[in-house]
Formats: structure tokens, C-alpha cells, sequence
């Protein structure tokens, strides 16, 4: 059946549709070093992070909650994978580089991460939906930010 | 089935409609959101541009004196399609929020006193609810919800209950729901408000584009709307309002025109409306909405509800059809809106998917997200028909949707 | 004497500037109230009309998404225009009037506290008196007059004056007067303001027409304008204010748009520009305002302003040579403004006359009534240039007003 | 060098030129029964009118104090001469006659004491200057319906 779809997968990738439905990291760790939230007022996306560091500091484990469309859910999902073993400096580069990826839908310098989050890439002509796939890393950076304890709140608006 | 009028013929009005979206013919569904506008109103717009435009009211020259007309003839065009009473009871505004900001600071702070209190509904635009929100936060007015039912049905017993106190000075309530397309029971809440002693304001952003509206029919107090789900330009809405009580209403803003005389130390008002049209008014944008007016005029309401209902009914049929797929909003009185959610798939991907086959459709919460609270959703997709919609496009989007949600199967 | 730029092209972009006045040339010296449309701005509308159009921000389809980008590249372009440091700082309103309520509502009532002073000048725009009249009655804000000399120009030491006691919070000034043509002199201004606290406003809607603004290099913290006046539509002004003014100020204008959550109890606020933005805005306003933007700054304020200083050095010149006639505002900087009165027929009857001919003055008093009062007058008649005038129109007008003279004698 | 200004005198001919130079019914009277004033906001335009009545209760005597155009000053004038002998109907139904005429520029059932002022019908093309005719009417009008030892205010608005 899955060639009577083509003219819808060209945005929803079997990746994208894989990770709305069945995401790998949606879960609430157990123990977590940070956490923060994320919602986007215009479409009511929500997504809650949760970070474990490594002993030196990069990220050891990422894991989310999210109520939104599958591009978000998505998105978070690739996130977790795409970050793991990075550094907070690290992880803001590869943010920006997604950032220009899908507000563009080019990746002119990409490394193999950035390629892993490609099938993203296709948000570029829905600026509204680009917010749906960049929630859930403010989410996380804001985490990145975040004194333990505290629970930040972030926009994405 | 049959439809009151030529639809092929109507569509020739409308240059947008011919265009396409990815190779696909546009099928426009988000008329609730804006509506395309036909060439009468383009080309009224462009030849006050090219041959007949000056600012108006302050003239003295031919140019102004003829503008002045062709903008002051809107404001006889918007009280013939309202049965106002005088032209003088039409205030133009920036759009319907501009109206009901309007209404809320100098009918909220000028005649309400802190104490009394405002009705809306449960199932309001974010644009009748703010204003009243920022009333009650500065000037110490109650903010009353009136409930709906499960339909989406104004629950009218709840609705009476809460006039109990004498307190209520007002009611400001959508005539139809941009989201449900419930369209309330105006005669009924008039009398209900009335025998209680307080006014009546309605939202009409959505209602005056699927049927007539006579407001001394009504015998409401007030009625506002925007030009641009009227098939005319951004940029301009309607307030009508009683002579008596825009008489008794302080002016808003401040500025030209509005003004009987000034000094440093006291100015003195104009007569409305002008007291209420601070400034240069959307002089282009008035031409542009006296000709919408007419065009919907000479179409006439009978054909285009007569028409909607043919849409909307279809519609519902079909999607009703499409497994996992709920219709929110099941109101016996209705007009051209259809909103709806997949099990499987969020409504944004669904409006996304939509699109990418050439199908505007809107998802989100519409602005209103109490609604939405009251639904238990965060968004929903919404199907909105136009004069120029077709049985057709309604197909298109039912197929297309049957195969979206095996998509996402 | 020769022009920077070749007026017979530019008047090409003006279809309008080829009608007759009963079978005369139309000579329209009314630009100062409302400029004519180029040719770019009515097709850019046009366009936007016939092939791409949606409502805006809700979207998610390619007609909503496009006509977003499409709105939000107006913001872009005032932004350079003005030297903005950031889009966001550019708020969309319907009208400099609209702008001037906004900030007399927000910053007036949100941030100035009862017991500060505003000052405005004697040569105001009632739009820039009103509101701070309003102001002042409901939230106990002094008004306080700076005064002019009789040049028409600002009197420095009395406006420094003003600032005595500390009570200062706000500049309300114009940039350049609607009735003598003076520039402020914006610079020494603000440093006076910033020097005792003051913030400062101007009222651009006049001198964004005739020369570059910088907001940066002006260092003021409000600039307001008005897009008709700027060859643009009508419908739509323009707010400049620096960010963190704006993220301080409370929203005005409740409704969609500007909400970041809604809920009956409580409502939180979109960021900046969209917090001032509530409703629907004016969309094909915005299309066509970038249109006009961009076909000013293709021409360059340079240009314009030479071409303007020499029509109106000649206007002056050949006005000042017919008996009875006196020029009002005698500013050493000043812009294409040129009041003046004859001392045998009233303004209104020398308008009338004029127009008879062809040639669009306004009379009255151009909405600056205490400047009249100032000046000992009732009315004056105006003209005003613009980019499409020539100095053979400001010929016709001199012969003509020497006609008129004798007429009257 | 009358003929070199036929292109101005189609709407302010001779009798408009000549009243507003030089009005016959300007002066304040002497004595009076009643007085009223009007003014237009819009241009700045000021009348007062005194009202002299004949022992039957008809006009015997209009004068008149009037700041503006050579439009407003001549339908002073004009209107000064017309109501003579007149009762405040009859006035009233002169002015609805003149109001028309100056709304459209033309006066079907044209009689004398129109025809008399037709010479102001031109302005019609001008909504704004047909307020500076009517002006004085309003404040006519005023008086008429005043209380004796007030003076009444009206706006052409
Ligand atoms: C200096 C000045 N301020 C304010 C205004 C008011 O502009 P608008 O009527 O377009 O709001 C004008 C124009 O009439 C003006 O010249
Ligand atoms: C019922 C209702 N009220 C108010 C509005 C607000 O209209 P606008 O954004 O044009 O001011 C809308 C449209 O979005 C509406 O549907």
C-alpha cells in the first residue's frame, strides 16, 4: 500500500512517521540530573525533558514526554539519539545547526548528526511547523540551563 | 443535489481560485479564517487608486468631496445590509476586535460600573473574551460564563440563571461559533437580557457571511463584524450600535475628525459616528467593502444559505463517514464550519498533509482556546465553506482524508 | 533650475496624476493629507488579491504561510527603512492616530504614573493632543504646552524650561508640523528629554514622507507614522518603540493574535511586536505598505528631499511675490509644507476656487486647532508636495492664486 | 476684466462676490426678540442671527454677525432678505426648499424667494461647503425656536 502514499511522504518520511508512533525515548527517567518544559501556544504542542549527565558531564540520557503531532514527537525522538555523549557546548552547535536546517531545508555542513535529523528538513516550508520540530530542543536547552531542582518553562514561541 | 446558484460562475469572480498548490487545484476551505475576495472589490479598490482617492472629510476639493462620497456610500451600503436604522448608528472600525475593544473601553468604562457584570459564552474568539478579561482586571466588572452543552448548544437555562443577581449590564456573545458553527438562538438571548435590563452585543465575525442580518429584527443593541470574511478587505470592521446609547458612549480614541473643537484645555465631540473614527479612516479599505457588500447583496442570502447548508450538510455526511474521524459540534442550527480530529493522526499534521494536496484547511485552537479546554482538545481541524466552495472540494477533502488516516494507520 | 530626479517618470508610476478636474489638469497639492498610490503598491495589493492570499500567524497551509511571509516582510522593510535595530520593534497599527493611542493607552496609563507631565507642542495634530487631553482626565497626567516663536519654530529655552521640576515622563512632538512645515529639531530634543528622563515620541507622520529617519541615530524611543501618507495604503501605521520599552509596556487591544494562552480566569501575552497586534491585522495594507517602502528607498530620501526642498524654496519664492498673500511658518528646516493666507477671501473660498481650477489645496485648520489660535487664525490654505510634484504645478498654482486675488479684490 | 474670471464666477457669481463683500443685514439690531449662534467646527465658520418680530409674529428684521467664507457671509444675507414677512412654518419650509437645493444643485418647484437664492445652488458639488450655506439657516432656525433672553447654540456639524 505504501506507494499510494508517496505524494504524502515526502514530508512524513517513514522516519518521522516511525518516531510519532512508536518513539524510543518517550519516558520519564527514573533518576535525572536537569528537566524543563516546553509548549508552543499556537498549535497547545507540550513536551517535558529529562536529562541523566555522564560523570564528565555530556548527556548520558535523554528522555521526554511530549502531546503534539508526530512531528514533534519526532523531533524530540531523533533529539534524544542525536545528543547523546555531548557536551552543553555541543549540543547548542547542533542545535543551531538544525535550527538553520529546517528554517532553510538545506544543511550545507552536515555532519553525520545533522543527517540523522534530515528527515526534519522538510518543515522548512511551513514556518509554523518548524516550531513543532524545534520545541522540544528548547526544551532541552533550557534544561541544559537549569539549576537542579527547578523546573524551567520554555516557549517556543 | 442541487445549489441555488451557478458556483462555476461565481468562482469566475474569484482570479485566486484558478490557482494551483504543488501541481494540485487550490481547494480553499479557511473562508472562516479570510475570505478570497472578487473582483469587484479588487477592482474597486484599484480605481479609487488610479483615478479617484484623496483623504476624505477635510476636503474642499473635488477629489475629496468624491472620495468622501464613495466612502461614506460604504457606510449606506453596511446599514442597508444591517437594516440599521440611521447611517449614524454605523461606526467603522479596524476589525471586529477593533469593535469589540472598542465597545469594551467606552461602553465598559464610560457606562458599566464596577460591579455589574459581562456574559460570554463558553464557546467565544479570544476577541470576546481579552477585552472583557481587561475590563474586568481594571475597572472591577464580573465575567460571567454562559455554558454549552454537549452539541454545542447554548445551555439556555444556565444562560438565565445567571442574570439571578440583576447584575448583569451586558451580554457579549457570538451570533455563530468559529469553530462549531453553532449559531446561537439571537432572539431568544435578546429577550432574556432584555427582561433582565441588560444589552446585547453581538459577535458577528461569522455570522453576517452566512446569513441576513437585520438588527432591528433582532432588536439586539449591538452588532459588530469585519470586512474580510465579508469577501472585503483587511483592515476594516463594523460596529452598529443604537444611536442612543453611541450617543451616550464616550469617545475611545483620540484624534482628527472625531473632534468638534479643540483647545489645550478642553475638546469637545463630534457627532456620531464620527465621534468614534479617530483619525484618517481605511478610506480604501470602506471602498473596497461597499462593493464587497453589494456583490454579496446581488448574489443575496437566500441563495447563499440555502448554498452553505447544502455544503455543510454534505460535509458532515461524508466526514461522518471517515472511520476514527469525530465531528465536534452537532448543533441543530448551524452555518458553514466543520470542525473535526482524527484518532490517529494530531489535526496539525492532518492540515499539513491536507495542504501538501492542495487543501487549506486550518488546525490549532482557533482562538479559543477555552473552548478547546471545554472540548477537552488541544486543536482541532476546521473545514470552513464560501460562496464559492463546491460539493466537489467537499469530496476532495473526504477522500483525501480517508486516505490520510490510513496514512497514519 | 534642475530636479535630482526625472519627475516626468516618476509621475508615470501615478495613474491618478492623468485625470482631469472638469477637463482641467489635475494639479492635486493635497499630499501632505493623504499621498497618491505608485503603480507598484496598487499591483503588489492586486497580486496579493488575485494570487496569494490567506489570513496570517493561524496558518499552516501554503496560501497562509505565504501571505504570512509575505505580512511579516512589511515589518522587514519598515524596519530598514527606519533603522530599526530589530523587527520586533516595529508594531503594526491602523493609523499614526492609532499609534498615538496605543502609547497614550499603554505607556501612558501602564507606565506614567499620575502627578508626571507630558509635553507636546503648540504646533500639534489633534491626534497628538487628544489622546494626552484623555490622558490627563482620566489618569492625572499634566499636559504642558512647548511653545513656538513666530517663525514657527520650537522655543528651546521655554521647552527646556518644562522640564524644571523633574515631573517629565514623556515628549509627545511632531517631526515636522502638518501646517508650517517646521522640522523639530529632533537631536537637541531628546538630549534635553534624556538629560532630565523624559522619553521621547515622535509624530513622524509628516517627515517620514521627507527625508530619511534613523530611529537609532535620532536616539528617540517612540517614532509613530502613518502608511497613506508615505504613497502606501490607507489602513495601516506604523509604531517604532525600542524593545525593552515595548516588552515593558502592557498590551492595549485584547483579541487573537496577541494572546499567548487564554483562559476565563487568566490570559498571558505574545511576544512583542504580536502583544499590540490583536485581531486580524491589515494584511493586504502590509502587502501593499512594503511595496511603498521599498519603492521610496528604490527612489532615496536624498533625491526626495532635494526635489522637495527645491519645490517648495520655489513655491515660496513665487507665493511671497502675491500682494496680500501671507506664508505661516517661516522655519530655517522645514519640508513641503507651504500654509498661507490671503488677505481679501477666506482660506475655503480660495480653495474652492483653486480646485476649479484643477489644483487641490486643502483649507481649514488641518486639524491643528491651537495652532491657530497661536497663529490669530480661523483656517489657512495648504499645499503640500510630494514626489510627483513639479514646479511648473507650483506655477500654475502662483498664477492662479493671482487671479483669485484679484477676483476677490 | 470681468470676462478674464468667467472660469471662477460659474459658482461664486456677482451676487455671491457682492454680498459677501459688502452684506446689507450685518450689523447686531438694535433691539431684538431673539438671537442665536452657529458655528462650523469643521472650518471655523461663526454666525449669530437677531430676530426682530412683527406684531403678527412674523419676521420683520433680520441682522446678522457672521466670521467666515464669502459662501456663509452672502447666505446670510441672502437668507436676511428672503425671510422677511415670513412666520417661523413658512421660514422653515424656505429653508427645507434652500437645503435641497444646495444638496442638489437643482430646485424643482422653484419660487421667488428660492429663485432669489439660487445663486448659492452651485455649491452642491461641495458637501462641505454646502454646510457654510446652511449655517446661517441653523441658526435662524435657533432663534426662532428660542426662549426669549437666551441665546441658543447651534453647529452646522
Ligand atoms: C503631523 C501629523 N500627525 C498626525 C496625523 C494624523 O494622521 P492619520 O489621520 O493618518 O492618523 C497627521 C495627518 O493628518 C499629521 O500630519
Ligand atoms: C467569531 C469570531 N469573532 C472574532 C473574530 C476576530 O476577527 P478579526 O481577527 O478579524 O478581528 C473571528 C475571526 O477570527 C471570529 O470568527
Amino acid at each position: 500500500m505504501a506507494e499510494t502514499f508517496d505524494d504524502l511522504r515526502d514530508l512524513y518520511q517513514e522516519t518521522i512517521l516511525d518516531r510519532g508512533r512508536h518513539p524510543r525515548h518517550a519516558q520519564r527517567l527514573a533518576t535525572f540530573d536537569a528537566t524543563a518544559k516546553g509548549d508552543n501556544p499556537m498549535c497547545g504542542d507540550r513536551v517535558q525533558v529529562w536529562l541523566r549527565y555522564a560523570p564528565d558531564g555530556t548527556i548520558a540520557e535523554t528522555g521526554f514526554e511530549a502531546r503534539g503531532c508526530a512531528i514533534s514527537i519526532a523531533s524530540a525522538d531523533l533529539m534524544a539519539d542525536s545528543v547523546q555523549g555531548r557536551s552543553k557546548t555541543d549540543t547548542a552547535a547542533l542545535f543551531a545547526g538544525f535550527r538553520d536546517m529546517v528554517g532553510s531545508g538545506v544543511c550545507p555542513a552536515c555532519n553525520p548528526a545533522l543527517q540523522q535529523l534530515a528527515p526534519l528538513s522538510g518543515v522548512h516550508e511551513y514556518p509554523s511547523r518548524v516550531k513543532c520540530a524545534t520545541l522540544p530542543w528548547h526544551a532541552l536547552l533550557a534544561a541544559l540551563e537549569s539549576t537542579p531542582g527547578n523546573i524551567e518553562e520554555t516557549s517556543s514561541e | 443535489m442541487t445549489v441555488p446558484f451557478d458556483v462555476a460562475r461565481i468562482r469566475e469572480d474569484f482570479p485566486i481560485l484558478r490557482q494551483t498548490i504543488r501541481g494540485k487545484p487550490l481547494v480553499y476551505l479557511d473562508s472562516g479564517a479570510s475570505a478570497q475576495k472578487p473582483r469587484a472589490v479588487i477592482d474597486a479598490m484599484v480605481q479609487a487608486m488610479e483615478t479617484q482617492y484623496a483623504n476624505v472629510h477635510r476636503g474642499l476639493h473635488w477629489m475629496s468631496e468624491r472620495t468622501t462620497d464613495a466612502y461614506e456610500a460604504a457606510r449606506d451600503a453596511v446599514a442597508g445590509l444591517m437594516n440599521a436604522r440611521d447611517r449614524s448608528e454605523i461606526v467603522f472600525t479596524n476589525s471586529v476586535t477593533g469593535s469589540l475593544n472598542l465597545v469594551a473601553h467606552s461602553y465598559g468604562r464610560g457606562i458599566l460600573k464596577p460591579g455589574q457584570a459581562v456574559i460570554v459564552s463558553a464557546m467565544e474568539h479570544h476577541s470576546n473574551i481579552v477585552p472583557w478579561q481587561m475590563l474586568r482586571d481594571q475597572h472591577g466588572v464580573e465575567l460571567r460564563i454562559a455554558p454549552i452543552d454537549d452539541n454545542g448548544e447554548l445551555d439556555m437555562q444556565a444562560f438565565e440563571a445567571l442574570f439571578h443577581d440583576g447584575k448583569v449590564g451586558l451580554v457579549s456573545i457570538t451570533h455563530m461559533s468559529n469553530v462549531l458553527g453553532t449559531v446561537t438562538p439571537a432572539g431568544q438571548i435578546v429577550r432574556i437580557a432584555h427582561a433582565h435590563g441588560a444589552k446585547v452585543m453581538f459577535d458577528g465575525a461569522q455570522a453576517i457571511v452566512h446569513r441576513a442580518v437585520d438588527v432591528q429584527a433582532l432588536d439586539c443593541d449591538f452588532y459588530v463584524w469585519t470586512g474580510h470574511k465579508l469577501y472585503g478587505p483587511t483592515g476594516i470592521g463594523v460596529l452598529w450600535a443604537r444611536r442612543e446609547i453611541l450617543d451616550a458612549m464616550p469617545p475611545f480614541l483620540g484624534g482628527g475628525d472625531m473632534i468638534s473643537s479643540v483647545t489645550f484645555e478642553k475638546s469637545t465631540w463630534a457627532q456620531v459616528p464620527h465621534k468614534f473614527e479617530a483619525g484618517t479612516p481605511a478610506i480604501l479599505e470602506g471602498i473596497g467593502l461597499k462593493a464587497a457588500v453589494d456583490w454579496v447583496r446581488a448574489i443575496g442570502f437566500d441563495a447563499i444559505a440555502a448554498h452553505e447548508a447544502a455544503l455543510t450538510d454534505h460535509a458532515i455526511a461524508r466526514l461522518s463517514r471517515i472511520e476514527g474521524l469525530t465531528i465536534h459540534g452537532r448543533a441543530q442550527d448551524r452555518g458553514g464550519v466543520v470542525s473535526f480530529t482524527l484518532d490517529k493522526a494530531h489535526a496539525h499534521d492532518v492540515a499539513t498533509l491536507l495542504d501538501r494536496q492542495g487543501i487549506a484547511v486550518r488546525a490549532g485552537h482557533h482562538c479559543a482556546e477555552p473552548l478547546m479546554q471545554r472540548l477537552g482538545l488541544d486543536s482541532t481541524a476546521r473545514a470552513t465553506f464560501g460562496i464559492y466552495t463546491t460539493l466537489e472540494e467537499i469530496d476532495v477533502l473526504a477522500d483525501t482524508l480517508t486516505r490520510v488516516r490510513e496514512f497514519f494507520q
